[in-house]
């Protein structure tokens, strides 16, 4: 096993894209240099020049718009928003013109073009911590991917550079900064290229009594949390959605039909966001929902101190405690 | 070179265009707020002759000239205007969207957007080691927006062949320019972008032209980043339907006298370039043309719509 | 019977507001000497002098920035983002600022702001024709208001401008231009101020058979719809919800109890929005739901042409289809 | 008038404080990125005197200075940075977002997004019809923002009393000033915002003091805004982590030497408003000052997190 974390595997993907297809850039701060602030475009500028690795200055609006006029000259560009929480500042590109031009122009246009940004808790504030990808969700035209682990983190990246739609590609800060060895699943990467699909979920642990679906830095946990539930008599499924947008809900349903419990563990806000999405989308395939719960993040912005965000943000306890009271519904 | 009498048969396309884009709203057939660009041809009539199908031109809510004078089919501009399934962007675009991927013209109802995508071509042309460049078009009112700045900036430290032309009508909406400019003119702003930056009137399309040629062929040549400024006044109301009473009677009255078409007629008279019989046998058959054409798009179906679906991904979705 | 049309009634509240308290201001573009594109400010830059109602450049980061300078120096900021598609230029400072600096202040900092806007189809393609309440609901720290008649108009505006929390105001482009004498309700507006509560949805028409919870520009069409349902032995109770945040799901839910059909009608688009979440809530709430139906904007641009718009945007016909399978189900 | 050895007294307070910050991270009681000032006090040291408690701040993500500046309580600024209960923000906020509304003092972790802000509260001054100033602080990258542009043009456009400090240490995390600054300064940029601009040595106190106490009395009178630019280096990395591989050891080591305390404390000797025994007096009292309220702070509690779905609002929501 080459025991790589998150960031050398999506670097890794990047590279071999931009190896085989030369319409593919990199383009935001700290990316060529410094290879990203996570290391997740480590050796791209080295290996490919500093024009098809570009490092801006903290203009996200001019990065974004960037990105349009690219693809429209036949780029593939990937635009790297930090953190997902600056979105707010260059939005207005991504949701008006990135995810809109092919529809406007009638599919004239195409918008291949990745948001490679990182989103998730790591006890950095309301302004640094946050998923969104319920925000982008909800505006149509983008694809919204956010991986669970190395090998998918590569496969995913491989696809979403491959597509030709926008996709927004979140990486978990936790993620990108845990070692490969500490990942219960996915650790192993095979150094060639591969795609995952869009759009497919993964069945990352088999049960029976209840179905859990999540995504990003909450799958470990809650994997960790089925373990453990286990010991209570109770046999979890787990399943990593691994995109937002496509939303795979026949995995889930086939799911819950066997099990007629579902728990949607979700590290965005809980409100107008995956959460009720998944849920409503899973009764409305029919199948039997006996039972549901969603466990998410409150409503809440995550707070400053550590003592704060641990009591709002899901973790492998609480998730623990969410599905134990799920699976003794009546 | 293109010659004057060029530049006023333009002229003469974009005025008649926009009039018959005037027809479709009383009639309903066009909805939405539809700008159109009258009074302020010479500025778009400028540019011809200096671009390439290879170079960009990134353009605004108000985008119909400069969409003619990139050499967009008007025919499928008036289509999409008129909400035909034959429009530039089967209907899915509308006036303020008219896309045309092969000669890299764009346009976006956000206001300053435009600047941001033009430099996206302009660094294309860098990565292609072509002389082609990207003109962003837009109005005095987006100059104040982030997205301009942020542009322009990236332009000036990357140097890239990036021309950005502010068609200063002195109003954005009921804004008057000096309610929301702190400096006298745009152009002196420019060296803030490490650009060249120029003011010229945009009513005069030979002045117009030359500015922008000039700015074309310093960008072909590695020069960097040029911000035009071009005076002019917008003849209508911000967009049909707009009750224009922040313009006083007066003030419109007056500026409407001073007609980019008329100014360039009585040059070409003044120089005899052509007679006066061969510009209203000019003007006639243009205005007959777009007669047609009107009558045309009039008679093309609209899009369907179960259509409506189409194009929001290009692979499978949701 | 005043007949003011519901542009009017937004002035004429605010104004109301401005009067009682000199800290409320207004800052945007063109709400000074036009009075709003709309006219929804008409006359107050007169009343009030051009300091308390700015006309700006067209620089809505400034604008929003402006509103939380202002706010934590005690004014009482009305911003005005002409159309809610133009949010995607200065989100940031109303997600990460205005909806959070509450929060992230331990309370001490209040953002008494109302963000004034305009959503909704009328036409206008891609960029000018989004409701985006689901957006704003999603991100903690914010209300979320949309006013259906000139009399709700009024009495939100009031409370919105009175409210110690920052609310999104968002007007319907369409509703704005409807006299009042061709709503079938709301037309009726005191002169006098009056307030709405925040979060209390509104029974605007009661039925037995189905209930129909919509908001904003929908309402009146699914009050049409409802009408001629009856005709099909169909009683159809309509619920204006009023805002999304809060969302009112007691009164759904009460509703809902008594009809077992709940049709989610949403000019916003259909996914990780409005629609699944009340679904949701409802069914969490433990009401008898024995079917649902959301019938919203099916994930796509609002599209140039009309022809287009028209088949995508709930409308009395496609209420009153949607409305009568739902009533149909087994 | 604030006198040098004042000014010095704050730079001690300045560089112990961000020395006991450095302290909690290897013990994991401060998470998140930790932006420290240190080799950038003289700048924040030369505001002290010539603003009042009604005039506002809005820093950034390295804000610790520039609270201390401002008169911010330390103990309650520590407090929240090692996520106490105690702290200014109830440990809601964290080291990005110290705010102290009493003080007129903000910050953001969104680059650029403080100048809006601090256009707000100069907005207010002249809704008050008062003579209190806005200061905004950045970093050299801030100026690329597009809040950066659009509030500088409305300070402009109203001539408010808007004073924004750009901290140029060079460096934007790993991109150089040069990589994204078109002009070879900052403040040769001021005039496209009709501002007054100056470059000042980052590095003397009294230099910065000058300039920012010339800007505030300029602001004050109703001069309008301006733009500072004070040049420094950042002493440690982006952030505590920060592997700061991308500038080269050697320009580290040198521009370290260049520490604006050992300069100031030359200075002091040399005009002899000191003596070498009192100054050692004052650093070893302000050293264990700190190390007394570090040592407070410790001791207090977490906030509870029960506590944690507070304060979404003010009134009854979701
Ligand atoms: C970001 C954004 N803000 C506001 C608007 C609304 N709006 C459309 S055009 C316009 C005025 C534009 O003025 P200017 O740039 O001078 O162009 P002109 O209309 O005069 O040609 C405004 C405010 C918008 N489309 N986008
Ligand atoms: C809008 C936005 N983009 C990117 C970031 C990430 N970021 C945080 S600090 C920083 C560099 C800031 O550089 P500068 O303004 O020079 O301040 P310095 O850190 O040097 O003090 C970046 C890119 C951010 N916080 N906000
Ligand atoms: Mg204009
Ligand atoms: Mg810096």
């Amino acid at each position: 096993m080459r025991n790589l974390n998150l960031s050398q595997c999506i670097a890794e993907a990047i590279n071999l894209e931009m190896e085989r297809d030369d319409r593919v850039l990199v383009i935001g701060e700290d990316v060529g240099v410094q290879g990203g602030v996570f290391g997740a475009t480590r050796g791209l500028q080295k290996a490919y020049g500093s024009l098809r690795v570009l490092d801006t200055p903290i203009s996200e609006t001019a990065i974004a718009g960037m990105g349009v006029g690219l693809a429209m000259e036949g780029y593939r560009p990937i635009l790297e928003i930090m953190f997902v929480d600056f979105m707010g500042v260059c939005l207005d590109q991504i949701y008006n013109a990135i995810a809109k031009n092919h529809y406007m122009s009638g599919g004239a246009v195409r918008m291949p073009i990745v948001i490679k940004t990182a989103g998730g808790c790591i006890g950095s504030g309301a302004q640094h911590s946050q998923c969104l990808w319920g925000t982008f969700a909800h505006l149509p035209g983008l694809k919204v991917v956010a991986p669970s682990n190395p090998y998918d983190a590569k496969g995913l990246m491989a696809s979403a550079i491959e597509s030709d739609d926008p996709v927004v590609f979140i990486e978990h800060k936790k993620l990108l900064l845990t070692r490969a060895e500490d990942f219960s699943f996915g650790a192993d990467v095979p150094a060639e290229r591969y795609t995952i699909p869009l759009g497919k979920a993964a069945v990352v642990r088999a049960g029976t009594d209840l179905t859990l679906a999540t995504i990003s830095g909450t799958v470990l946990p809650a994997i960790a949390a089925a373990e453990r539930l286990d010991a209570e008599g109770v046999s979890v499924e787990v399943i990593d959605l691994r995109s937002v947008v496509p939303l795979d809900v026949d995995t889930v349903a086939e799911s819950v039909n066997r099990t007629g419990r579902l728990l949607v563990v979700d590290e965005d806000y809980l409100s107008f966001g995956l959460s009720a999405e998944l849920v409503t989308r899973v009764i409305e395939s029919k199948a039997r929902v006996n039972h549901f719960l969603r466990h998410a993040v409150p409503d809440v912005p995550i707070p400053g101190a550590l003592s704060l965000e641990n009591a709002i943000v899901p973790s492998e306890e609480s998730i623990f405690t969410a599905a134990k009271e799920l699976s003794r519904r009546v | 070179m293109t010659s004057l009498l060029d530049r006023y048969g333009y002229m003469l396309w974009m005025r008649e265009f926009e009039l018959a884009c005037l027809e479709g709203v009383p009639t309903r057939e066009i909805h939405g707020e539809l700008h159109t660009g009258i009074g302020q041809e010479a500025i778009a009539a400028g540019f011809v002759g200096s671009l390439r199908a290879d170079d960009a031109l990134c353009s605004t809510h108000r985008n119909h000239l400069h969409a003619i004078a990139k050499g967009v089919d008007m025919r499928a501009m008036l289509a999409e205007i008129f909400e035909r399934e034959t429009g530039l962007c089967g209907g899915y675009g509308g006036h303020m969207h008219l896309m045309d991927p092969k000669l890299k013209f764009s346009a976006t109802g956000i206001v300053g957007a435009g600047v941001p995508v033009a430099l996206g071509h302009a660094y294309a042309a860098r990565l292609k080691n072509s002389d082609s460049v990207a003109v962003a078009v837009i109005g005095d009112g987006a100059v104040n927006t982030g997205a301009f700045h942020e542009a322009m900036n990236l332009a000036g430290v990357l140097q890239l062949p990036l021309i950005v032309v502010v068609e200063n009508n002195e109003w954005a909406i009921s804004v008057p320019f000096g309610a929301s400019s702190p400096t006298a003119t745009v152009a002196e702003r420019a060296s803030a972008w490490a650009a060249s930056g120029v003011k010229v009137d945009g009513n005069d399309v030979e002045k117009v032209a030359a500015a922008f040629d000039e700015a074309v062929a310093k960008a072909r040549s590695g020069g960097g980043p040029s911000l035009i400024e071009a005076s002019c006044y917008r003849f209508r109301g911000h967009f049909e339907g707009d009750a224009d009473t922040y313009r006083s009677q007066q003030e419109k009255d007056e500026r409407r006298q001073i007609d980019p078409l008329t100014i360039t007629r009585a040059r070409i008279l003044e120089r005899a370039l052509a007679t006066e019989e061969q510009l209203v046998g000019m003007e006639t058959s243009v205005r007959s043309a777009l007669r047609e054409m009107l009558a045309h798009v009039r008679a093309e179906p609209h899009p369907l719509g179960e259509h409506a679906t189409r194009h929001v991904f290009v692979e499978a979705g949701r």
